[in-house]
């Protein structure tokens, strides 16, 4: 297991918040005055992270060069804590020629085989796909594990227990994470799950599962190493649930008039500010700290997004490649 | 109010369908609706606005993301006699929940040998051009229309869409009612003035299995469906300017498809150009080629042309999208190539 | 609950093994010299239930008209013991006008909307649609139930999951009935499913789960008592898993190769003698009764192939019908 | 043995799939192959005869009832640069593991912009004329032809078989490949002697997207794919008697599609029947229509004439489904009314 490190997940869950608060008002910026979902500089729909930070910097904190990650439609905070390249994958989120994946795949669809991390706007589909990465991984006889991740809502698909089961039986080394951040679009975790919590359909298919309340990043980074060293070791999966928290709406444009009274508390329960007073608390961050490390995270996203907008736009008939290999 | 009223009441393609699904569910108890966010959220797409505040939750259903378990359960419920209108976001969801529609769904009343109906409506929102890429894009009713034993409906405009959903809904078939995204008349999205339109408040039907000729014309005819059919009347409307006459042939059902109406046009013109905003390669527009050469090759002028997604997946950037979808330039070039 | 009938339970798992015996003769019997599947009277796949009686049995004796059950490929235990007319059903097997389903299903495809009953050739398929018609029982103010079956096989299918979390989720009134026979085709239990229990998955969904041990046709009907009752409650749904035997290949033509030592075990196995010998020990059956339940059980077959093979084929033309209602 | 020995060494299709899997396999410690009942049992259809014995159940692997499971666990594979051949059992439970293959299988490529390549192959049984009945008996290729990213070949004899199976584990590309249940020369099914034919013992590849002519002739044109390829050839011979001189070309791929071996036959002859196993509209003979109609509406002497399955799911009953399937006699019916 990793040293936890509490200065380094800090910094990591600012440089994601800074990221999705920019990528929030770029997104923005210029769908006015008719707010139009297909234009402006980033369009289409948008999944950002804000709130669940703890749950991709926890986990990733405990990865190593060449393990995988399959992330779902909202993956921003797992492919920068993993490693992928800002630059690019600004760009993609741009449409650029530049971008990692030469503006066809969009922010669900980023692919980063470098860093073996991608993502799908399929609920739950990445859960099969890091099975066989493990199976690959394990066949070459390395200790590489791969990260599977969804939402809450995600654990009710079909392709979530079929993932499970084959992972145990053939004990493959894939972390199944599942942010639970209540709600699945509109609909709330009650109406969605028929048990309290995912952790405890882990032993249905005979492999531990940890439930993380409090959107604990400690936590979080701790639950994951025992499962990645175990992983590692050939002891097989592990289920991680993490009770996460989603700040903003589904989708930029998600009025959340459904949410309701939770909305109410959503600022009390920021885990960044509640993560950095933990910190200065026990004397690990004081607040020139808190400050440069803002301003480094602002800097390298605005150079992120000077690259992205200063890049070229593919062209029409580059649409045409990249069918077939 | 008196002196105010109008008899053009207008209201968008999303609208239209709630209405007609609030005037069956009022008619009839046993129509009920289910589906992700279709509640408190009124459909992703608007398809179930309003619904949920007069019906409430027990016929207003918000379920899990078990597209299989909630597709499968209308069938179930449509067996025993109850008419579900089933939401699926998008169709290009349909993988996790395919043996349903087409194992079961499809295919109960022919294996009964006509014992069990399923009287059953799936919607689903289709269609790109807003940059939502590969996954979310799709329009994919050629994978429908191939499959037998489901009708399949797709409006483009808001009378049609509560007509066909009326049509649909008391249908003792499942139809599979797919409605285009960027026709929805949506205020978040880029829009054709025809997708806000006057619509009767009171019930009517649009037969399934009628085509419409849309625009009529002399020289070349477009036959299409969905939002490439507002794309299609703009140009024809755009190209009286260059003397081009241009019939538009709004299909609006697959299953059946009304072939007398493509027929009766295509001998007029003897020019044709299918707009499809579905893949091209063994669809929809291999469909009205075989039409036409079954029944008469001799009545092309011109050699068919068609215009649809070059079978590549949809891509993100708007600069890539825009290049493969059948935008209002290339329908316009396409037609003045048959005229040239 | 229904009060326990020892002898109607007897009674109906020999006239299901007298049926699945006779239709394994018809089957084989004019497909030579070179055995051809799609030769003879009763043509394609055939998967016959016998060694699965009492799973069946025990289950559909406490159910009533107008309960419905969705069964998987192997389905006529289910069937007959559910009271689908056996001259229909046979009709059907068949490809006779005069069946079910005039020809058109096939033996994976009865369709019998008087008793609610119906199958699928889609592994674990049923499931949601069982969960559908309980829906409709709900909302129309009824207390009946619907059973769905599958195989041990089926429950590592992602319909599965999803239907258990639904009907849970909805307090549905469904009996989901797994019948373990040990084997998926050629592929064992220990080769397919993770964990040991199907029953210990219930708990994940939270719903009553249980497992029948020894293929016991009494604990089954008492489990299934139980479920039924707590459904019709509006208690919702509960799980059953029924330890059981295949004591025939997976279909008509299968050599059964892989499957070693487990086939020299199963005469000793065969539910129905064991059944018998346990109740002529606590004198509820005695050898004359034995033999008039067995030509009991011979003649009604026996009418139901005459039947059958009398009826009309359905015409070529036919085919072209109930496409659309 | 040496004097007795015969250059034509004859196996099934069946067998000669198995091999070109098992010469891959062993030339590539990358491959191997995974799905329900692949192991002891060799596949259900015999696809991996023998192989478990060969490679054992590391590499020849028996899954659960998973599809959705498996088939992603191959696409994970390829992503991680192994070569996966997977089976899914029936192509008819495509649609419990559709998104697996079309969302994510077909598409990876493409999205990742041409970074990641999925270089897998999945296969799966088609066909019907056992009374395996609706859930059984699919083709289903014009699906999958239809929905870009993926290779389709689908052989009609041994020899193809096998170097299409070669050519399918060696490209880079997912590929599906779809093997009729009754080309497959097994011994407990009704066979054409076509199944079973002489295939050279080594490596040999077969090249994806040409079409082949089968047989020459000069009158009408048969544009087939599969079982029917068999079936067309059987028609042929005895149409000589008649004086009709048929030529039937095998498609073998679908994607990509030969389009010019299709139009220089067509070009010959100016009379075409499409014979296609697959339902009949929106599939593969619209396609071919279109790529005519395209091409040169007036290359033909007679209406364009397809045969296929007639929009109805597969009837159980021998003589319903009969009455449906593209058997030699409407094949021969087809033919003599484009002659007369
Ligand atoms: C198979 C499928 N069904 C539905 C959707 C539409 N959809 C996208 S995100 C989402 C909610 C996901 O909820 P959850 O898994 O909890 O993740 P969260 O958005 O909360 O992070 C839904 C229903 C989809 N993308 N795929
Ligand atoms: C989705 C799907 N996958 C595979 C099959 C092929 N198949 C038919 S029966 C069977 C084995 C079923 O095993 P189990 O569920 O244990 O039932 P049993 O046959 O033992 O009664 C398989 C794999 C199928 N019909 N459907
Ligand atoms: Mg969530
Ligand atoms: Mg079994």
């Amino acid at each position: 297991m990793n040293p936890l490190n509490r200065l380094d997940l800090y910094k990591q869950m600012v440089r994601i918040r800074q990221y999705e608060s920019r990528i929030l008002q770029e997104y923005h910026a210029d769908k006015k005055p008719a707010w139009d979902i297909g234009a402006g500089l980033i369009p289409g729909e948008m999944h950002l992270s804000a709130g669940q930070e703890p749950s991709a910097v926890g986990v990733c904190a405990n990865l190593k060069q060449g393990d995988a990650i399959t992330a779902p439609h909202r993956p921003h905070h797992f492919a920068l804590a993993h490693g992928v390249d800002m630059n690019a994958m600004t760009a993609e989120i741009y449409g650029r020629d530049t971008g990692l994946c030469r503006g066809k795949g969009g922010h669900m669809h980023l692919f980063d085989p470098e860093n073996h991390f991608s993502c799908s706007g399929i609920i739950a589909q990445g859960y099969p796909v890091a099975c066989g990465q493990a199976m690959a991984f394990k066949r070459k006889g390395t200790d590489h594990v791969a990260v599977a991740v969804a939402g809450e809502g995600a654990a009710n698909q079909g392709a979530f227990h079929e993932s499970l089961n084959l992972a145990s039986l053939w004990k493959l080394p894939v972390i199944f994470v599942i942010e639970d951040n209540d709600w699945a679009i509109s609909v709330p975790r009650s109406h969605s799950t028929a048990n309290a919590s995912n952790a405890d359909r882990a032993s249905g298919y005979g492999m531990p599962g940890v439930r993380i309340e409090n959107n604990d990043v400690e936590a979080v980074f701790e639950a994951a190493g025992v499962a990645i060293d175990r992983a590692r070791a050939g002891g097989g999966p592990s289920l991680i649930e993490i009770h996460t928290l989603r700040l903003w709406g589904h989708f930029e444009g998600d009025a959340q008039a459904y949410r309701g009274a939770d909305l109410d508390t959503l600022d009390a329960r920021d885990p960044i500010p509640l993560y950095a007073a933990t910190l200065a608390e026990i004397g690990d961050l004081s607040m020139d700290q808190v400050a440069s490390i803002a301003a480094d995270a602002a800097a390298e996203v605005d150079a992120a997004i000077t690259f992205a907008t200063s890049s070229p736009f593919p062209t029409a008939d580059d649409a045409l490649l990249h069918v077939f290999a | 109010m008196t002196t105010t009223e109008t008899p053009t009441r207008r209201i968008t393609t999303a609208k239209a369908m709630a209405e007609g699904i609030a005037l069956e569910m009022r008619r009839d108890p046993g129509v009920f609706v289910m589906g992700e966010d279709v509640g408190a959220y009124g459909g992703i797409f608007g398809s179930t606005t309003d619904l949920f505040a007069e019906f409430g939750a027990d016929r207003v259903i918000d379920t899990p993301i078990s597209e299989t378990g909630f597709i499968g359960a209308g069938i179930g419920a449509a067996v025993e006699g109850l008419r579900p209108v089933v939401e699926l976001m998008f169709i290009d969801f349909y993988g996790v929940c395919m043996d349903q529609i087409t194992n079961h769904m499809a295919k109960i009343h022919y294996e009964s040998g006509g014992n069990v109906t399923v009287p059953m409506v799936l919607m689903a929102a289709t269609g790109g051009g807003y940059s939502d890429a590969a996954q979310h894009s799709q329009c994919l009713w050629g994978t429908f229309a191939h499959l037998p034993g489901i009708k399949v409906v797709v409006p483009s405009n808001p009378y049609d869409a509560k007509g066909l959903m009326i049509s649909a809904i008391q249908d003792d078939n499942p139809v599979l009612y797919l409605f285009h995204k960027g026709a929805q008349g949506l205020v978040w999205m880029e829009k054709n003035p025809r997708s806000i339109a006057h619509v009767p408040e009171e019930s009517f039907t649009v037969p399934i299995g009628e085509a419409a000729v849309a625009r009529e014309g002399t020289d070349v005819t477009i036959v299409t469906l969905s939002l490439s059919v507002q794309h299609s009347l703009d140009v024809a409307e755009q190209l009286v300017a260059e003397g081009i006459s241009v019939e538009v042939i709004d299909l609006r059902s697959l299953v059946p498809l009304d072939t007398q109406t493509v027929l009766a046009s295509v001998a007029k013109t003897g020019r044709v150009l299918v707009v499809d905003e579905d893949y091209r390669s063994f669809g929809l527009t291999g469909e009205i080629a075989a039409v036409i050469a079954e029944h008469d090759p001799m009545m092309l002028k011109k050699p068919f042309r068609r215009l649809a997604v070059p079978d590549v997946p949809i891509p993100y950037a708007r600069v890539l999208e825009q290049g493969i979808l059948p935008t209002r330039d290339k329908i316009a070039a396409g037609v003045r190539e048959l005229m040239s």
